[in-house]
């Protein structure tokens, strides 16, 4: 535990001084700890054995709450627009929850991908109302009542979002080692036994993919602000299995793991984006493969050495 | 609405649901035999496509006669199922049975990614078809609307064969059976003397094959642009899983059911055409969650 | 019989070819001890699975404390007193023996506050004390991947207890376990049993286990009761000696 | 710890890289390209970029832009919006470009326009058409150095309604997003001022990318319509036009297909005579008046030993705003007595720029909308060349054309007169070898 709290400050630390120095990299930090935040989520999931191929469904209902109300003009603020936003993919969670808590392994995933696959569709499809693949404008809100311009609106959200993914960080931290977090667990590796505990898996993962949709649909909300635009993309197979990709590059063994990920996804992209503008998929494609092969830990594995999961972690 | 029109949306069902069937069953079957979903399926297919219209550009070059062309389709669907299919199980499937499925479907992603981009190298990005084929087969009237036999005719028939050459090999080859047995039970069909490596290697294979057969058919009427792969795994997913993983009937039907579905939209609601795959599956599984022609396995305790 | 806490009355189910259950019934009273003995394939371990909703009979039902349970679902029927061990214990192989069991613990207290670390659930010290009790307080913070069969099997049954159920399926407590530490666990889970009052059901192999522990034996042959009595009537009854005790004594 | 402080390390090392400033007469002038590499638009994509080497080659050859090398740096559009978003912006924070190229997609472009605001960069729209961005923007920074889908749409309903006045009815076939949907909405909105009669018998958006077509041409082949319309382009409009050619839909009826520039020649034989094409602009390597111009040739012959193709029209458009690029900072150079201009200044220079480009004049208005002419042409079959090329051709010039400033084009077509057919500054030509 002592451990973990010294890399998470580390990283913390690291994370809050950058943009100081390279005021450039606020936006890419800010959307890798969106993107980190998504990844939490399915790190949630992936703790009880199930992967979603369909997050981005989250990520961008609440990017899209997000453009909707603030360009209604509704809520025209950073701090109420953030919270709706999650709010909004929190329900949608516990609306599709109902149903895909049911499934397991593939059929998991392949339903979630089916639901996302559908928003993803009607997303281009109603043009009218969504611009279709082109997507939509999100104007910049004010921030704490303040107007500010765009680099201080940059930094200000990027430590709102630092500050959100810690308080995000220890609460699943928390939660993975309550009850509820190590019911998720037996899901993965017994879940006879756990009915036989007079325990419901359903409801237990129920709640598990509520918190992951929350998560998920804090980064959407957030990158809606920061990039001021939002697209159907956001909802495409493609990029929740980015999130997926994300969670493993980091290592699913502590909640530092997805945001390691984040930022790592972000520093290859950026990295190839200038070096192998053609092939920069290639480039992170290679590098799962290398860490699933040869540090199936993860980052956060290789980073936090490879310590016997126990109670405490 | 005219009566016929029925009949005409169905026979676009038709051409359509057979193309996907190619790709959806390979991945059934991989899926069946080796537990993988396996999302380079995509990519499989579109490097099948690239590497047909590619061959058979190169024989039209050569002055060759076009029916040469038919032999080169399937050649080239065998050589990158081989090459490709056989490479990626040899050198990283096999080294990850073990483990958990999400990692085995995260790796198939990695490789999914590192296709795409080779695929756009290799290739290019202008658009690239080899409608030679499709040409050479003419067209056929019905009602007074053209159809090119190549879509009306040819390709359910290479769908048709494929489905019953599949159920042909998996109860009457020692081969197929041998498959079949590692399905039901690996550790019963290794102490028989299975070589279960080797009936993985090669269900990958001709897994991956269908798919790229499915890419060198489409490849005489379809442009391929970089991305074709994405787009046409998702809806073999959607196929797979309507169908029940594992089913090879089964992907026919639901082949059919979505080829349908899909062009009964276009002639009665345009707008839906896209969602109809996603919107089959879903209802299919919330009813069936197990998939249309599957039964539920219960774990003995 | 006065105190009936359960009652399956002719229960059937086929599947796949085989009756599985062809008229099963049993009564238990409380605080009532009884082996099940019988062939491979009498059906012994379905009929614990029709008692606690793993599987649904095709006819025939279960009452437990005056409630039809026949259609419940095992964690409905976990929530109302019934527990069960397994043949194959059903562990969360990658946590600890003390995890395993708070697991439980914090189940039976409906504990699931999210703030709430399960290694400190209030209540942590009565687990370790029924650790403590089997004997594996030692190995409480092991994984339970890194141990052997018998321990696993002790575990699977101790996980049962911490819900404190009225009644109890055992499916072969003792399998796994050396021949001469049986005799020591059967008489540590027949001390705890006795103590909170649980009834016992539990299919046993070992004659000389049934006859010390069980108040009544019930002898299984194709997916029903054949015989019942005491230890000592079944035990001698020549039928029973020949076709379940037989070759194997 | 050692392995988090050397992560640490590569981290800071990859957010830290340099961060160019302005100065007086720079090194070099880094002008970012935000163009598609991936994803199936990289048809149009790939071209421009290749162009665009080509081109800023050419540029440093005779010595730069006032002296100054240009140095392209490319960001791919096709990893997505918000990728895009963050890359533009590192291309000018970190690589110091003060002037971007972006973008194909108008998608793109109402993404980069209040980014390009924000950063205070001059950026060049060097592709996208979308007529809303000026119309319902102001953008201080932006501006286009070619047509929008406005002026396209209406050039392309005027030489319909010259070549086939009596048409009937109309059928669409568009991709399923924004281009597609608004192209149509305007070709609407013109259709029913100047043939309120005629009847729409569908409206098809199959889905981007869509590998089959054959449910919506088996129901074009039922409806018979007089006209059909599409402004697909890339792989779905070779796909699309190659199967209704096998089914002979293309006999049926007469094909409008405004962005065929593109893929004649990858169409080769596929295409028939009699189809109307366009090429988004007055752009052309055949064009009646400037085929043989030495530039012109010199940049075809160039082009095609490089790519082993002819130039399509995003080659023009990198072309055009590489050209006023140029054009805009030696005006405002010499608005600054010889120094090196600063990024307002260069913008401020665009307005009522005129500038050659290799097939015409483009003006860029006050509302940094450029005016170009627009060509448009039947397709012929001839000997010269093994795909079809453009046939009794109409230039419409910009102006005829171009809603005008301060008018939304969608209410522009709709109060759109027939006698504009006619007009007389409409030129003609006929395909000449």
């Amino acid at each position: 535990m002592a451990r973990q709290l010294v890399f998470g400050l580390a990283l913390t630390a690291a994370l809050a001084v950058f943009p100081l120095f390279s005021p450039w990299s606020t936006v890419i930090l800010t959307v890798a700890l969106c993107e980190g935040l998504a990844a939490l989520g399915i790190m949630v999931l992936l703790r009880a054995g199930q992967v979603s191929f369909g997050h981005g469904l989250f990520f961008s209902f609440s990017a899209y709450a997000v453009a909707f109300l603030a360009a209604a003009r509704f809520g025209h603020e950073a701090l109420v627009l953030i919270p709706l936003g999650m709010a909004a993919s929190g329900l949608l969670a516990a609306l599709v929850g109902l149903f895909v808590v049911r499934y397991r392994a593939i059929f998991f995933g392949m339903l979630n991908l089916a639901i996302s696959m559908v928003f993803f569709s009607l997303l281009e499809k109603l043009f009218p109302i969504t611009g279709g693949a082109d997507g939509k404008r999100v104007p910049r809100p004010t921030f704490a009542g303040i107007e500010f311009g765009r680099e201080q609106f940059e930094l200000a959200t990027f430590y709102l979002t630092l500050l959100l993914c810690i308080v995000a960080a220890l609460f699943v931290a928390r939660y993975l080692l309550s009850p509820g977090g190590k019911a998720l667990e037996a899901i993965k590796s017994n879940e006879t036994r756990l009915e036989y505990l007079g325990v419901s898996p359903r409801k237990v993962l129920y709640g598990a993919y509520l918190l992951s949709g929350l998560l998920a649909g804090l980064g959407g909300a957030i990158i809606a602000l920061v990039s001021g635009h939002v697209t159907p993309e956001l909802a495409y197979w493609v990029r929740s299995g980015e999130f997926v990709f994300i969670a493993i590059l980091g290592g699913i063994g502590g909640v530092a793991g997805p945001f390691l990920g984040a930022l790592m996804f972000q520093i290859i992209r950026g990295y190839a984006a200038v070096h192998a503008p053609e092939t920069w998929h290639a480039v992170l494609g290679i590098m799962l493969l290398v860490i699933i092969f040869f540090a199936p830990a993860g980052l956060y594995g290789i980073v936090a050495g490879r310590k016997r999961e126990e109670g405490g972690r | 609405m005219p009566p016929e029109m029925l009949l005409l949306a169905a026979l676009d069902g038709l051409a359509y649901g057979s193309l996907i069937f190619l790709v959806a069953v390979g991945l059934s079957l991989i899926f069946g035999v080796l537990g993988i979903v396996n999302v380079a399926h995509g990519s499989f297919y579109a490097i099948g496509a690239y590497v047909a219209a590619a061959s058979v550009l190169a024989l039209g070059a050569a002055g060759l006669p076009t029916w040469l062309a038919f032999p080169a389709l399937l050649a080239s669907a065998a050589l990158v199922g081989i090459l490709l299919g056989g490479l990626t199980e040899a050198l990283l499937l096999r080294r990850i049975y073990g483990k958990e499925e999400v990692l085995q479907l995260i790796v198939t992603f990695a490789v999914f990614m590192i296709l795409e981009d080779a695929q756009k190298v290799v290739f290019g990005v202008q658009p690239y078809f080899a409608n030679a084929p499709m040409n050479w087969l003419g067209t056929v009237e019905v009602f007074g609307i053209f159809y090119t036999g190549y879509q009306l005719i040819l390709m359910p028939l290479v769908a048709l064969a494929v489905l019953l050459g599949l159920r042909f090999f998996l109860r009457r080859t020692s081969f197929g059976r041998a498959i079949v047995a590692v399905t039901q039970d690996r550790e019963a069909a290794t102490a028989m003397g299975i070589d279960a490596t080797r009936v993985y290697l090669i269900t990958f294979i001709i897994g991956a094959s269908l798919a790229a057969l499915g890419g060198a058919l489409a490849s005489a009427t379809t442009s391929l642009t970089p991305g074709i792969g994405a787009g046409t795994l998702v809806l073999s997913f959607a196929v797979a899983a309507t169908a029940g993983l594992g089913r090879i009937e089964g992907a026919a039907v639901a082949a059919l059911l979505i080829g349908l579905g899909r062009s009964a939209a276009v002639y009665f609601a345009p707008e839906f055409d896209v969602l109809i795959p996603y919107l089959i599956m879903m209802v299919v599984l919330l009813i069936r969650p197990q998939g249309l022609f599957s039964t539920v396995q219960t774990r003995k305790v | 019989m006065s105190g009936v806490i359960l009652k399956a009355d002719d229960l059937h189910l086929r599947f796949g070819g085989v009756q599985a259950a062809n008229g099963a019934s049993l009564e238990v009273a409380a605080n009532e001890r009884i082996a099940i003995i019988g062939p491979n394939g009498a059906g012994k371990t379905t009929f614990i699975n029709l008692c606690t909703g793993y599987l649904k009979p095709q006819s025939g039902r279960v009452v437990f404390a005056g409630q039809d349970v026949t259609r419940l679902s095992p964690r409905a029927i976990t929530r109302l007193g019934i527990g069960r061990s397994f043949q194959i214990p059903q562990l969360f192989l990658d946590n600890t023996v003390i995890e395993n069991l708070l697991l439980a613990l914090s189940a039976r207290e409906g504990s699931w506050s999210p703030l709430l670390a399960m290694r400190r659930h209030p209540k942590a010290g009565e687990m370790w004390a029924l650790l403590e009790l089997v004997g594996l307080k030692q190995i409480g913070n092991r994984v339970v991947r890194e141990l052997p069969e018998g321990m696993r099997k002790l575990i699977d049954i101790a996980l049962a207890l911490a819900l404190e159920p009225k009644l109890i399926f055992m499916d072969e407590p003792t399998s796994g376990v050396s021949s001469t530490e049986k005799f020591e666990v059967m008489d540590t889970l027949a001390r705890v049993l006795d103590a909170r009052a649980t009834a016992a059901v539990f299919v046993e192999h070992d004659m000389d286990v049934v006859a010390r522990y069980a108040g009544r034996v019930a002898v299984w042959t194709g997916g029903r009761i054949a015989h019942q009595g005491t230890p000592e009537e079944i035990l001698s009854h020549p039928d029973v000696r020949e076709t379940v005790i037989g070759v194997g004594v | 710890m050692k392995t988090m402080k050397l992560a640490t390390a590569a981290l800071a090392g990859a957010l830290l890289a340099g961060s160019a400033l302005a100065q007086d007469k720079p090194k070099e002038l880094v002008v970012g390209i935000a163009t598609f590499l991936s994803g199936p638009a990289s048809v149009f994509g790939v071209p421009g970029r290749n162009a665009a080497d080509l081109l800023i080659e050419e540029i440093n050859a005779k010595g730069g832009v006032l002296g100054v090398p240009l140095k392209p740096v490319y960001v791919d559009e096709g990893a997505g919006t918000n990728q895009l978003l963050s890359e533009y912006r590192r291309v000018v924070q970190e690589q110091g470009a003060q002037v971007m190229l972006g973008a194909i997609s108008s998608g793109s472009c109402n993404a980069l326009a209040p980014v390009a605001e924000d950063l205070k960069v001059v950026n060049v729209m060097w592709d996208c058409g979308t007529q809303t961005i000026f119309e319902d923007g102001k953008w201080k920074y932006s501006v286009r150095t070619q047509a929008h889908a406005g002026a396209e749409m209406m050039a392309t309903l005027l030489y319909l309604m010259k070549v086939k006045p009596d048409f009937k009815s109309v059928a669409v076939v568009n991709q399923d997003y924004a281009w597609g949907r608004e192209s149509w909405a305007l070709l609407q909105a013109g259709l029913k001022a100047l043939k309120p009669d005629v009847k729409v018998v569908a409206e098809l958006f199959p889905k981007f990318g869509a590998p089959d077509f054959s449910t919506e041409i088996t129901r074009l082949s039922a409806l018979r319509p007089d006209v059909v319309i599409s402004t697909s382009w890339g792989g779905d409009l070779d796909t699309f036009v190659q199967q209704a050619a096998a089914r002979g839909l293309l006999k049926q009826s007469t094909f409008v297909l405004p962005l065929a520039e593109s893929s004649l020649e990858r169409l080769g034989n596929v295409l028939p005579e009699g189809v109307i094409v366009g090429s988004r602009g007055d752009h052309y390597w055949l064009h009646p008046k400037h085929k043989n111009t030495p530039d012109m040739q010199a940049f075809v012959k160039k082009y095609k030993d490089k790519t082993g193709v002819y130039p399509i029209y995003p080659t023009f458009h990198m072309q055009q705003a590489l050209t006023g690029l140029q054009k805009a900072y030696e005006k405002a150079g010499a608005a600054a007595g010889g120094k090196w201009p600063s990024r307002e200044q260069v913008i401020a220079a665009f307005e009522g720029l005129e500038f050659k480009s290799l097939t015409g004049t483009i003006t860029i208005r006050q509302d940094h909308q450029g005016l170009e002419d627009q060509l448009l042409g039947t397709t012929r079959r001839v000997p010269d060349y093994p795909f079809a090329v453009y046939d009794k051709m109409a230039l419409y010039p910009g102006k005829l054309v171009t809603t005008p400033i301060g008018e939304k084009s969608l209410d522009w077509f709709a109060k759109v007169k027939p006698d504009l057919v006619t007009d007389k500054s409409i030129e003609t030509f006929d395909y000449a070898k």
